[in-house]
């Protein structure tokens, strides 16, 4: 079953240089952090509500960071989320309703019930379904660059893009590092986002690393690096859409770190009472900030953001609705079989 | 004193704290008042915040430094947050820790805790059972504890044991197994030796980990509904196998069905098997039986996941045909 | 023509470059006029340089790209510089590539080929066998092909699999097995079945890799000094297993000796003896028994090695006592 | 059975002030650098003669670099060599003997025939004996300076050290970094010693790694790095004895990066021609520089340098005439028995 593409009031595709067009860019980026937002709220009710068998985790304050990623990039390119990269994965296509169905472990699910929650995807759409294990998508990515490479798919100064999420935590795993310097070695086309949410789990940052700053990784891979504050939209999409412009043009990989705070517990369990309210002060919430600044800008209307929410809570019931509707998987149809050829005694012809 | 499995498992290793200064704990979130994913070190980090330290995402690191640890005096225990994890750590475990006493002589000692087994939506990566790929290399010994009692006193042991020990803890017991606990009991079983949890004459059932407890269901169905006598093995430590508790075992009983919920190609109940069918051929009346999770990654889905991990009555159906042999 | 095991293997990687340009092969040294430590891409490299590529020294990244590729549609082969350093690959294998056609529908078609099996002072990081721990999580395909023929043929018929195969391939049968070799020969068997090398009323001698050919020499000599007649089978795909040829053989001869140069614990070996000890078990005329290498890292010394690893001898003397019972 | 301390011409340890023990130190370095060479070379014809079963790798080339980590360790230091580390491991303590009865695979060894070659070691006297898989000894060192620290032995201003060694191959891979990394968030007096010979056996750097230079990565870890070239005795000597002085005093983790070539194929059994006249030109032999160095500045003499060659040859010599007559192990006196303790049956009081 492929997923339905959802229908979302349209927004013409921005130029960057159309003044203009670059607000339209400010609001699709908020209105997919919008979404985001209310989905993974929506996601959290469900759960309380006991319609989710596994785990929620949410990316609550890291909306604009995802959101610009998975924005930037356009079908055709690839993209590895983490736990935190809802708003991403809508931007870059993940449709509502595989959401909803894949976190029940709906039949009809991407994942089919077979997997759930967060390592949903699409390999179609170019929207890698994770594994837990940190880091090991990121190589994953790196193979797929390189096939489009041999099948002379990686020519001109417009290439596609791989981008792949990362957190501070991530940054420290074997996996991350071998797959990184991989792609620096072939110089592709990566964009690898690094959200530095000042925790893993109830890490902190003294704990996982001990550099002045993550980005000081880029240069000991051959990584063109940047920083920004990650609760600035319009710095994420600055500097996210400065690197996925390098990585078209053919200026090898890039690193985009992003500065910002996990609003929520590790998952919906979590009440993460380790996080202090110093701490929480210094970080603002992506969504308000962007919601205030685009009214003061006044490009959106007080109104027009409360509609934006309406329209993300509409789009999202609906979803429910449909997928409550929805067969779970059955055991008793399953084939309970692992492999894409069970019968290798078949001569092969 | 009625306590959980989990806790069990904090009491051992908080005594071994505050007993032995070579003890430290290492691994992710397992610090602080925070006290691990599974709440497993909280309150005794507090009182040794100098010995129950963070680890950054790096399990092959983790393991690394424990077997360095080790070689220095230390005690090591260290915590992976699911052992589905522990694939990253699995060269310094098989190629490094489980080597070093045959390469030179030295011994070893520490402890990797690995929160291991199936629970409903914990999906293909938080569900599996990782002995079969710890236990082929010979030199880790690899436990299993199924009972409260067992989660205390072989943690115990295995901090004291000279080899590495992979102690593998079940998830689904940690909140949901309680008993009545006393730890000052003079004697309990050794690290290495099988339990009988159940005697009977009818049939052997092998199990171990939070497969035990439907075994011990399995026998009970069969007692009550088809008026047959099970003895129920807990296996306890799977490397090194107590084979003379099993092979005396299946020499009374004339018949074993082996029960666990890891995958069947060459696991813990294909190894029990090859010994039974190998070293106590004569003794089977009937061939040995083995019933293992289905043969695919383990289910998100509730309803999948009870499809494919064994339970009591399917145990139960295969008891029922062995006997029917 | 007359060829060496390493030269077949050559072969295969050369015409399915020549073919197929979604082949292409990655690993460390494999690239250039180098041609890789064993030399197997020699020659082929320097004639597809764009898709004969050097890795860094990264075998987990290995793993993920050739997962990437596959899945993009090409055919990976991954070269490991020897089988022991798959290990560091091991998650990516069990837990991505394994599980990739389950969780998604996808298939994620990719070779790793594994030098594997010891030789006398290899030692014991350099001499391991990799498909005890590579076959107990379903999803992967494990081969070992024994012979010649059996290089060439199901290396090609590993890159047109759908699935993730771990190509494991004996380094002492690299220059040592020579033999007559025609590829235009019209039948050889699929990828999945086993090979029956002799036909034999009297015991059946199961075996794969490099072990074959200790199995075949123990067959004449219990041919040539006993007077018995064994059936010596070629296991050839360990995973999935041909069960079918396994339990057909037992069924004529009542007696089974599985040999092999891999642990014991949990191998394939013990996983042999659980197929043939649950489902062939009326044929059983005597225990089913194995013969592996010793429970102990691979020794770096001749001496030690050669006690270490079994030979036709040994196998030979298991059988007479399989035959005496 | 415990190596036996070598009997070498002794000279007086120097303190780095005194002008002529700076000569001093010049001089056991050159030493250590040539007994290691010669060593090497015995190696190889006693693989030639058949009396050595496994591989044989030498250092050649890289002798100044690894002689000057050795010797500037001290006993209750750590030391985790590679298979380049005979220079080294000589000067830290490993004895000749050891080395000659380990590649014989006599049963006397510190391996007694169960491991050989560069897989010695002798955990006693703080020298790791390497796993083959690259990167996986780093941690293990970073587990005993840990150690250390809990034990109480990490205190004061005149630190015990770790030492590690790695190429720029090995710092690939993902063990290297997460140890690496580890270390760091530890701050521990870890030494990484990183001999950039240009090739990880066939393969060079520009496929192994896409960062100007390898120092460049100890930012990106925390590591205070320093680079030098690893032709220059001097040199070697000096940024080494830098990172371990800082070390000592506290200062955490360094990384030292030394610019040489391998001067042999990777193994006795590679002729390396991969490695072209034109980078063979680029590059000098440590040993002859520094044996032209010291001659010009007057501290040795053609014949003292003679004589230096000749002590190691005769040293070497002696060893490998006694290994000889040694036992090989015996398959039947073996245990087999990988296990600390076999018997887990046995109550434990
Ligand atoms: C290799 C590995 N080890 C442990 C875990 C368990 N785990 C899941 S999320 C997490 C914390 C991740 O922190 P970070 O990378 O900073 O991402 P964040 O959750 O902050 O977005 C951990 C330890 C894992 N998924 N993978
Ligand atoms: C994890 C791992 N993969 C592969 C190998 C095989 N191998 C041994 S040495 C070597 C090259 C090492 O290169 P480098 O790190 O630069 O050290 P050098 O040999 O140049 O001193 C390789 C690939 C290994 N030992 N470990
Ligand atoms: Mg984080
Ligand atoms: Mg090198």
């Amino acid at each position: 079953m492929k997923p339905q593409p959802q229908k979302l009031p349209s927004i013409a595709s921005p130029k960057a240089s159309d003044p203009a067009s670059i607000n339209d860019l400010r609001v699709r980026h908020l209105r997919w952090m919008i979404l985001a937002r209310a989905l993974d709220d929506r996601m959290c009710k469900l759960k309380a509500q006991n319609l989710v068998p596994g785990s929620v985790f949410t990316g609550r304050g890291q909306e604009a960071f995802s959101a610009a990623g998975g924005m930037l990039l356009r079908p055709g390119d690839v993209f590895a989320p983490l736990i935190r990269d809802q708003a991403g994965r809508l931007a870059f296509g993940e449709t509502i309703i595989d959401v909803v169905r894949t976190c029940m472990g709906k039949r009809t699910s991407s994942m089919r019930g077979r997997d759930g929650n967060i390592h949903r995807g699409n390999i179609d759409l170019g929207l890698l379904p994770m594994i837990s294990h940190l880091g090991a998508m990121v190589s994953v990515v790196v193979g797929m660059l390189m096939a489009r490479r041999f099948q002379g798919k990686l020519v001109g100064n417009d290439l596609c893009v791989g981008m792949a999420s990362i957190g501070d935590g991530g940054m420290n795993a074997g996996a991350l590092h071998e797959a990184v310097n991989a792609a620096a070695v072939e110089k592709l086309p990566m964009v690898l986002l690094v959200a530095n949410n000042q925790v893993a789990y109830s890490t902190f940052n003294d704990r996982t690393y001990a550099c002045k700053d993550l980005v000081d990784r880029a240069a000991g891979y051959g990584f063109n690096g940047q920083s920004c504050d990650g609760t600035d939209a319009a710095a994420c999409l600055a500097a996210i859409g400065d690197a996925v412009a390098r990585a078209r043009r053919g200026e090898g990989p890039q690193m985009v770190v992003a500065t910002l705070l996990r609003l929520a517990g590790h998952g919906l369990h979590d009440p993460a009472d380790y996080i202090t309210p110093e701490l929480k002060s210094r970080f603002g919430d992506c969504i308000q900030l962007d919601s205030n600044t685009l009214k003061i800008q006044g490009v959106l209307s007080e109104q027009d953001i409360e509609r934006l929410w309406e329209d993300a809570r509409t789009l999202i019931s609906a979803a429910v609705e449909q997928a409550q509707t929805e067969p779970d998987p059955d055991p008793g149809q399953e084939t309970w079989n692992a492999y894409a050829e069970p019968d290798l005694k078949k001569v092969r012809t | 004193m009625t306590i959980a499995y989990l806790e069990a498992i904090r009491l051992a290793l908080g005594e071994s704290l505050d007993e032995d200064p070579r003890v430290f704990l290492y691994g992710q979130d397992i610090a602080g008042a925070f006290g691990g994913a599974f709440k497993v070190t909280k309150g005794i980090a507090e009182r040794h915040q100098d010995r129950v330290l963070n680890s950054p995402i790096s399990e092959d690191a983790m393991a690394g430094i424990a077997i360095g640890a080790a070689l220095e005096g230390m005690r090591p225990v260290i915590e992976f947050q699911f052992a589905d994890f522990a694939t990253i750590a699995f060269n310094q475990f098989v190629n490094h820790a489980a080597t070093i006493h045959w390469r030179t002589g030295r011994s070893c000692p520490f402890v990797a805790r690995l929160p291991v087994g199936g629970t409903p939506g914990g999906g293909p990566f938080h569900s599996q059972m990782p002995e079969s790929w710890l236990s082929h290399h010979p030199g880790l010994v690899v436990v299993a504890p199924a009972t409260v009692a067992d989660a205390y006193f072989m943690l115990k042991d295995a901090i004291a044991c000279l080899d590495p020990v992979m102690f593998c803890e079940h998830k689904y017991l940690y909140y949901h197994l309680k008993a009545d606990f006393d730890k000052t009991r003079a004697e309990h079983l050794p690290l290495g030796a099988a339990a009988i949890r159940r005697g009977g004459g009818d049939c052997t059932i092998i199990s171990y980990s939070g497969m035990v407890h439907e075994a011990l269901r399995a026998a009970e169905i069969l007692s009550r509904d088809h008026d047959l006598d099970c003895e129920v093995i807990d296996l306890r430590c799977l490397r090194p196998l107590d084979t003379e508790t099993i092979l005396n075992s299946v020499a009374r009983t004339g018949r074993v069905v082996v029960a666990t919920e890891s995958w069947p190609f060459g696991g813990v109940a294909a190894e029990v098997l090859a010994l039974v069918s190998s070293e106590g051929f004569s003794h089977l009346d009937a061939p040995p039986r083995r019933l293992c999770a289905l043969d695919t990654p383990i289910p998100f889905h509730p309803d999948l996941f009870a499809a494919h991990h064994p339970d009591a009555e399917r145990i139960a159906d295969v008891v029922l045909e062995t006997m029917a042999f």
